[in-house]
């Protein structure tokens, strides 16, 4: 623990600084576009500042109807997620049953194949199956890839929560479905808030999936493609851009400070 | 299939396959709107997907979901083979006797005797250029896209040309040699055979060290001649207009050899869902007001000529401008087939698909 | 009087692994019970057979003589504390002692006041509002008591719950249990691979080796008549002396314990024996002796003079402190 | 406690939940099987499914005319994939996953090494954040924000003048294969875009490895004689190499399917992922484009098998 | 001599922590060291800046005369063995016992010769293909050992090497380990909160409490004539008795420590005491007598003869054993 606290030397403090520089420059960029009041080009540097761009926006209705189809699309992923995600994660945590590696492969496996893989082969199987495109079948995308999210940290959870914690529950002469609902959920809730939250976000941003698996309804990214290849006023997609980034940040602050303490909350008490 | 017999009341909604720029409703300028009025008459409500190439709206259709689509010369008649779109009754659209005779039973949308659809706009691949770089020599061939060459402003015009992002760009090649190396014998710059072909796409091959970047996308190669310091290339009406109405220096010609272009048919999905708002929408769209915006928009040529007269937008000088009298020099848009009425044997379609990105790749 | 636990030919085995092998055993109500034996020789298994976490492979199992088999451990009046704790991280200190109450449905008035008495028996009161991560490793073992024995189990079964103590904290907390023990009359069976720790606390004490119990009995027979080489060897340090060495040293071919403090060092006479080493243990000195071959430990208690290393000693030792036993290693 | 009998052994719960946790506690095999179920369906039928049929797709044809679908299995589709100008599609994405799953490791390393290790409280929460934000931040608007950065008329041209660095952009994109007109037609766009995008993908995984590293590891290196560089080649790039192989999951196969960024910052030609939405969306030729995606799978198929023998899921 | 280790005045502050605070020592070459204390006094500490992983805040160290302020480890001729032992997981045991001599540049052939005579030493010979993992404590324990031996270091630090040992297992090694030091003549400085280890140990053990040494000397001035009461306490588990109590047993106004194995049982005179409680401990057993209000431990021989919880007992102790010392917590 206290080991490594001797201070970094300065190579290392300037390629972490300089990596985490570039990381952030571009999304600052993006900050400062949203109050050009250069409507038709970007231009650098922006010939003038205005806070306009956020009016517009506001008024815009597509910018609306594809928020609102966003957060009905990644809210229901997100649900299906938290499911499915914690159902595979408690099955693989609880017992060494056959095919358990199979199991987790099965969950990586969306996450892992190119996005465009899973959007492609999902829309194939809508086609074979005659099912027309719909906001279920954009959920029935992005479901599959959020699964892992949530999956990932409820294994790790249950992976930190003493097992005898379930025993000690039935011990004290609580049943399966007591020790559920007063010992096993309340361990992993902050787990499952921040792997939902990663999903969501996850769900929020998708591209590639959606433009295979939706028809005509236009999710706030969709929108955003269009909107970035025919503009009709630029600084409205940054402004949608920028506000989207902020609004996301509060979640992964939270989603941070749920996990962070997970090591002293979730152990087993020793 | 039969054509609908009698016009029914409209369903409420309508969804068409266009090229951008084809369906406006006011967004980017309001004086440009053709679809709130139809919306409000009919109660037919647009919804309007876009497409880049013709590939692409072939593609649409193939899907399904949809209800018209204005399909271009390349595209029109794989649709028909393909049994996408259906036979329509002329009856049931009124305006179908003011359009261009030259329109009226064009091949594209005519199969034996039947019609596929109703005549939109149509239009030549203009070479677009920048002012700047080209002084006061505007360029009179396509050479400029096709052989390096230094530009009036000094610098060569190695990366700041372009060229279209589709296969079908192969026959604006064809239509460059037809006119300079006469002794291949191009009749027909769809209907090449082996060596004609090859020699297309030798001189694409050496076109692709000039260019950077094709463009696919109108939008994206406005992009591109704002910020990428493109100066030359193939284009439509529609950006040239758009550029030069934000101030842009830009300009475009006809070039000597003449041009590639399309002359698109609004056509009906065998399958549609709304076919009664379709006709309205056919109806509406031969309109001699509808047909003079959208050929001011886009930078087209109307079908309907009545459509050049008296248009606030278009005004009296648009058709001429656009191309009215270009009609002969232009080469529509057409699927290569391998069974060609010029010679016997030709290089088909698919073969232009593949090729094609393989020139782009560096092949 | 029926046996708070009874098991007769309670076998438990994971595939091939036999980890409690055909055990017979009784355990009288108000007995403090220790198990004691090496790493993996079944101890655990055989607390959790009690508990009702495992099922016996086959054999009978009894708990105050009703029939344990097929009942699930929330059905079982008996209740256990943890090597862990396994105190739950989400609860206060109050809840947590509070839980077995809650889950049967007690109102939560009442048992808040029987938590917080609990707490109070363990010597932790007003420590409810706490979060078990705010305790240390000697509080949380008392809250895993108290919460335990807030349900009045009828055995208390206790998995090394020192184990992760430190030596100061653990006596005390030796102490502490066996007078609470006696103070409620409840059966305790408690596991421990120390065999300090058996022997202090426990009534009686069962020595377990590869999934069977060696030898069962009270701290003193099983300490001073080892039934098998096994037993002398793991309870204490003794001196484990093999037939043919035996001989030697002029007693019967048979194997032979003697304890470190039963030999004496004597001026006259006894067997002479070379110096190997010596340790200081503060409260005595352990020496390492050589007769011929035979390695002998001798203890010596602190204050008497010790020879050094390299020198001669004489030892001697009473016949009654030899303990002849079985050859079972 | 009035309740609490004195039997030693209280009698079976009434009631559904009572009784059926009866059953599930005497049948964990139940209750497991309850368990998997819907997963197993979701990603089972839906999600391999789907696969399959992908797979299946590819074993048909297309009219070259009509554009329709053949129903009929034929492997000339494979072979059209195996055509000079579609191997070089598969080739050239390849060696880009390849390139950006490099850099991205060597600019992660040096973030992760110091999130992981030196980071306490306030900082360690500042480089979180600083890496989860931009990891969440709109995918489109980035990869924008990027064209606008690389643009012949962009910011970089707009600072390299500025610095008088204009000769060293202009070397830079004269260099052949990699160099093009201007950074956002060329490959080093591409790359440096596709870096970006990915790069926290690759620095999550690398922190949680380099977390898992105990401190004291480098110290015994240190104290067995070891210098820095000798520590960090024996000691921290082995045990950080699960991380990296988790990570590079996600960058090459992130690098793999995507069409949007060699769109949009690039030279035109095709990545698979182009060609896969190309072939399926714009030609219409559903077969060709399950046969390139198919490339994918099998790459990803081959890597995640290497990397589960490496460790790397739990690094994931 | 110069000496193996020498700190002069040497402070390692950690902002308002004094981790170690102005504390002198002088570590004899071929000494086995043992520094003693409760967790957080600084021993670790100590050790780290020996090894070079901290810096003092102020003060000088030697090591074998040499300066070691700003020397980094790798370039101290010290080696260390890590309490939870630090060995390379990805590398095998042979190569890490090797690694010291590989970063040194040895050639292959020549390193894992070396390496595979220092397994023997530890008599781990054959274990070398084997990964860290697949090892027991101990032997783990026996590979850290041969991984800091293989340098041949000047000075060997122990942190705790035994704290994760059962203790059978750390038993043997404590004897492993000292017949080691001697056998190989190295400085060993050991580390270990565990009293009864560093008196059988160490040649000399310091005592340490809040960053300081409170009492330096050989395992019997230490236990014998502890400086202070904190010592007392600490180390072995003396009867402490407060300069009131003192009084009262008709002793000096002064605070006194008195060894439980000092205090004999006697039939006649002697002081009146009542027995709380016994523990039956094997080679002994412990009484808990209680003399008015003064608790008192007593330890009595296995063989003799325990009065019962309940009954009188009579105690008596000679002067000699009765020890004044610095009444200092
Ligand atoms: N669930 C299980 N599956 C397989 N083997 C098991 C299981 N539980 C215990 N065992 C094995 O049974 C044997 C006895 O284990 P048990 O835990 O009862 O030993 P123990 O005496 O408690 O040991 P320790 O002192 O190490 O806790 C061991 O070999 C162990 O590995
Ligand atoms: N890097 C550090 N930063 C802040 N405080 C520290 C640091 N290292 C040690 N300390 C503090 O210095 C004091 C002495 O610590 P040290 O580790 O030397 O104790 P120790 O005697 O080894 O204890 P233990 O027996 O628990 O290992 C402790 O209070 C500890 O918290
Ligand atoms: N911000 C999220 C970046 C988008 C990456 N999507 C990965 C999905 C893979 N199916
Ligand atoms: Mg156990
Ligand atoms: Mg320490």
């Amino acid at each position: 623990m206290r080991s490594d606290r001797s201070s970094a030397g300065w190579p290392l403090k300037i390629a972490a600084a300089g990596g985490l520089l570039f990381l952030h420059l571009p999304i600052l960029l993006i900050f400062v576009y949203a109050f050009t009041t250069e409507e038709k080009s970007f231009q650098w540097p922006p010939p003038g500042f205005t806070t306009q761009w956020f009016a517009v926006a506001w008024n815009r209705p597509d910018v609306w109807e594809a928020l609102t189809l966003s957060v009905r699309v990644a809210s229901i992923a997100t649900l299906v997620a938290l499911v499915l995600g914690t159902l595979a994660a408690a099955a693989v945590a609880r017992s060494a049953f056959f095919g358990r590696e199979a199991i987790s492969l099965l969950v990586i496996l969306p996450i892992a194949l190119p996005g465009i893989v899973t959007g492609i082969a999902l829309r194939s199987a809508f086609s074979l199956a005659e099912i027309p495109y719909s906001m279920w079948t954009i959920i029935l995308g992005h479901g599959t890839f959020c699964i892992v999210v949530v999956y990932n940290n409820a294994v790790a959870r249950f992976r930190r929560t003493s097992g005898s914690l379930i025993e000690a529950s039935m011990d004290l002469g609580a049943d399966g479905f007591q020790t559920f609902r007063y010992v096993v959920l309340p361990n992993i809730a902050t787990a499952l808030l921040a792997g939902g939250m990663l999903a969501f976000a996850l769900s929020f941003d998708e591209v590639i999936v959606t433009t295979f698996t939706g028809g005509q309804q236009a999710t706030l990214p969709i929108w955003m493609l269009e909107e970035l290849i025919r503009p009709r006023q630029r600084p409205v997609t940054n402004v949608v851009a920028m506000l989207v980034v902020i609004v996301t940040f509060l979640p992964i602050l939270a989603a941070y400070y749920l996990t962070r303490d997970t090591d002293r909350i979730s152990g087993s008490g020793k | 299939q039969e054509p609908l017999k009698e016009l029914g009341k409209g369903e409420g909604a309508l969804s068409i396959v266009a090229w951008a720029g084809y369906i406006e409703r006011g967004e980017t300028d309001k004086n440009y709107d053709w679809v709130t009025k139809f919306e409000q008459e009919t109660g037919c409500k647009v919804t309007v997907k876009t497409a880049a190439t013709s590939d692409e709206m072939v593609a649409l259709m193939n899907e399904g979901g949809f209800d018209l689509v204005t399909a271009s010369g390349d595209a029109s008649l794989r649709l028909v083979a393909g049994k996408r779109v259906q036979p329509i009754n002329t009856d049931l659209i009124p305006s179908w006797k003011t359009l261009d005779e030259r329109l009226q039973n064009a091949p594209w949308h005519t199969v034996g005797g039947t019609h596929y659809g109703t005549p939109y706009v149509w239009g030549p691949n203009v070479l677009m250029y920048n002012t700047e770089a080209f002084k006061d020599q505007p360029p009179k061939s396509w050479n400029v896209v096709f052989e390096e060459m230094t530009l009036p402003d000094g610098k060569s015009n190695k990366g700041r040309v372009q060229a279209y992002d589709g296969p079908i760009y192969i026959a604006d090649a064809a239509l460059y040699l037809m006119a300079h190396k006469p002794e291949l014998g191009i009749k027909d710059p769809y209907e090449l055979n082996e060596d004609q072909y090859k020699a297309a796409l030798d001189l694409l091959r050496g076109q692709r060290q000039l260019v950077g970047r094709y463009w696919h996308d109108a939008m994206i190669q406005i992009d591109d001649f704002k910020n990428e310091g493109v100066v030359a290339s193939g284009s439509w009406p529609f950006q040239v207009n758009l550029m030069k109405a934000e101030g842009a220096k830009i300009d475009s010609t006809f070039p000597e050899e003449g041009t590639t272009g399309w002359a698109d048919t609004t056509m009906l999905h065998v399958d549609s869902e709304h076919p009664n708002c379709a006709y309205m929408w056919m109806e509406h769209s031969l309109s001699a007001k509808v047909q003079g915006d959208v050929a001011a928009w886009f930078g087209a040529v109307p079908s309907v000529p009545a459509a050049c007269k008296g248009n606030e937008l278009l005004t009296d000088e648009g058709c001429a401008t656009n191309g009215f009298d270009n009609f002969e020099k232009i080469s529509f848009w057409r699927t290569p087939v391998s069974k060609c009425e010029s010679q016997g044997e030709c290089v088909p379609y698919h073969r232009w698909v593949s090729d094609y990105i393989g020139v782009i790749g560096g092949r | 009087m029926t046996a708070a636990v009874s098991f007769s030919q309670v076998s438990r085995h994971f595939g091939p692994v036999k980890a409690v092998d055909a055990v017979d055993l009784k355990i009288a109500p108000g007995e403090f019970f220790a198990m004691l034996g090496p790493s993996g020789s079944g101890k655990t298994t055989c607390l959790r057979l009690i508990a009702g976490f495992e099922q016996p492979t086959s054999g009978h199992i009894e708990i105050f003589g009703e029939t344990a088999e097929g009942v699930p451990p929330y059905r079982r009046q008996v209740n256990t504390v943890f090597q862990d704790y396994a105190l739950f991280p989400h609860l206060s200190i109050l809840d947590n002692v509070a839980y077995g109450l809650m889950v049967k449905g007690v109102g939560k008035a009442e048992r808040l006041r029987l938590a917080e008495q609990a707490l109070e028996l363990v010597k932790l009161p007003g420590y409810g509002a706490r979060k078990p991560g705010q305790l240390s490793g000697g509080q949380r073992q008392r809250v895993a008591l108290a919460r335990a024995l807030v349900n009045k189990p009828k055995v208390l079964l206790l998995d090394e719950p020192l184990g992760a103590l430190d030596l100061k904290l653990r006596e005390q907390m030796q102490e502490e249990l066996k007078s609470l023990q006696r103070s409620l009359g409840i059966t305790f069976v408690f596991v421990t691979h120390d065999q300090g720790e058996a022997l202090s606390m426990a009534d009686r004490v069962a020595v377990f080796n590869n999934g069977g119990i060696v030898q069962a009995g009270t701290p003193q027979e099983i300490y001073n008549r080892p039934r098998t080489r096994f037993v002398a060897d793991f309870v204490g340090s003794s001196n484990v002396i093999a037939p043919a060495d035996m001989q030697r040293l002029g007693g019967e071919a048979r194997w032979a314990s003697l304890r470190p403090e039963a030999i004496r060092l004597v001026s006259e006479g006894g067997i002479a024996a070379a110096v190997i080493s010596e340790s200081f243990l503060g409260s005595a000195t352990r020496l390492h002796l050589r007769v011929g071959e035979i390695a002998l430990n001798v203890m010596v208690p602190a204050g008497q003079a010790t020879p050094k290393p390299g020198e001669e000693a004489k030892i001697s030792w009473l016949a009654s402190d030899l303990h002849y036993m079985d050859g079972e290693a | 406690m009035s309740d609490v009998s004195t039997a030693s052994i209280l009698p079976g719960r009434s009631g559904a939940f009572g009784r059926l946790s009866d059953v599930f506690w005497r049948r964990p095999a139940l209750l497991l099987a309850v368990m998997l179920i819907p997963p197993l369906l979701w990603l089972g039928i839906i999600y391999v499914g789907s696969l399959l049929a992908l797979l299946l797709q590819s074993f048909f044809s297309i009219d070259d005319f009509s554009g329709l679908i053949n129903y009929e299995l034929t492997l000339s589709t494979y072979r059209q994939l195996l055509i000079p100008t579609n191997f070089d599609i598969i080739l050239r994405t390849v060696v880009m996953a390849a390139a950006v799953t490099l850099a991205s490791a060597v600019l992660a390393f040096p973030i992760a090494y110091y999130a992981a290790r030196y980071a306490t409280g306030r900082w360690k929460a500042f480089f979180y954040l600083g890496v989860m934000l931009p990891l969440w931040s709109s995918y489109l608007v980035k990869v924008y924000a990027w064209k606008l950065i690389l643009a012949k008329e962009g910011i970089l041209t707009w600072a390299f003048e500025r610095l008088d660095l204009s000769w060293l952009l202009d070397g830079i994109l004269s260099l052949p294969v990699i160099g093009g007109n201007s950074l956002s037609i060329s490959y080093i766009g591409t790359f440096l875009v596709f870096v970006y995008v990915w790069l926290p993908f690759m620095i999550l995984p690398v922190q949680a490895a380099l977390e898992r590293v105990p401190g004291n590891l480098i110290e015994a290196s240190s104290d067995l004689g070891a210098h820095p560089g000798q520590t960090f080649r024996n000691v921290l790039l082995p045990l950080a190499m699960p991380g990296i192989v988790a990570g590079s999951i996600f960058t090459f196969s992130l690098t793999l399917g995507d069409y949007i960024i060699p769109q949009i910052v690039g030279s035109s030609r095709l990545f698979i992922g182009q060609a896969v939405y190309a072939q399926q969306g714009t030609a219409g030729n559903v077969p060709l484009a399950a046969a390139f995606s198919v490339v994918p799978i099998a790459i990803m198929g081959v890597y995640l098998w290497a990397a589960k023998r490496m460790g790397a899921f739990d690094a994931l």
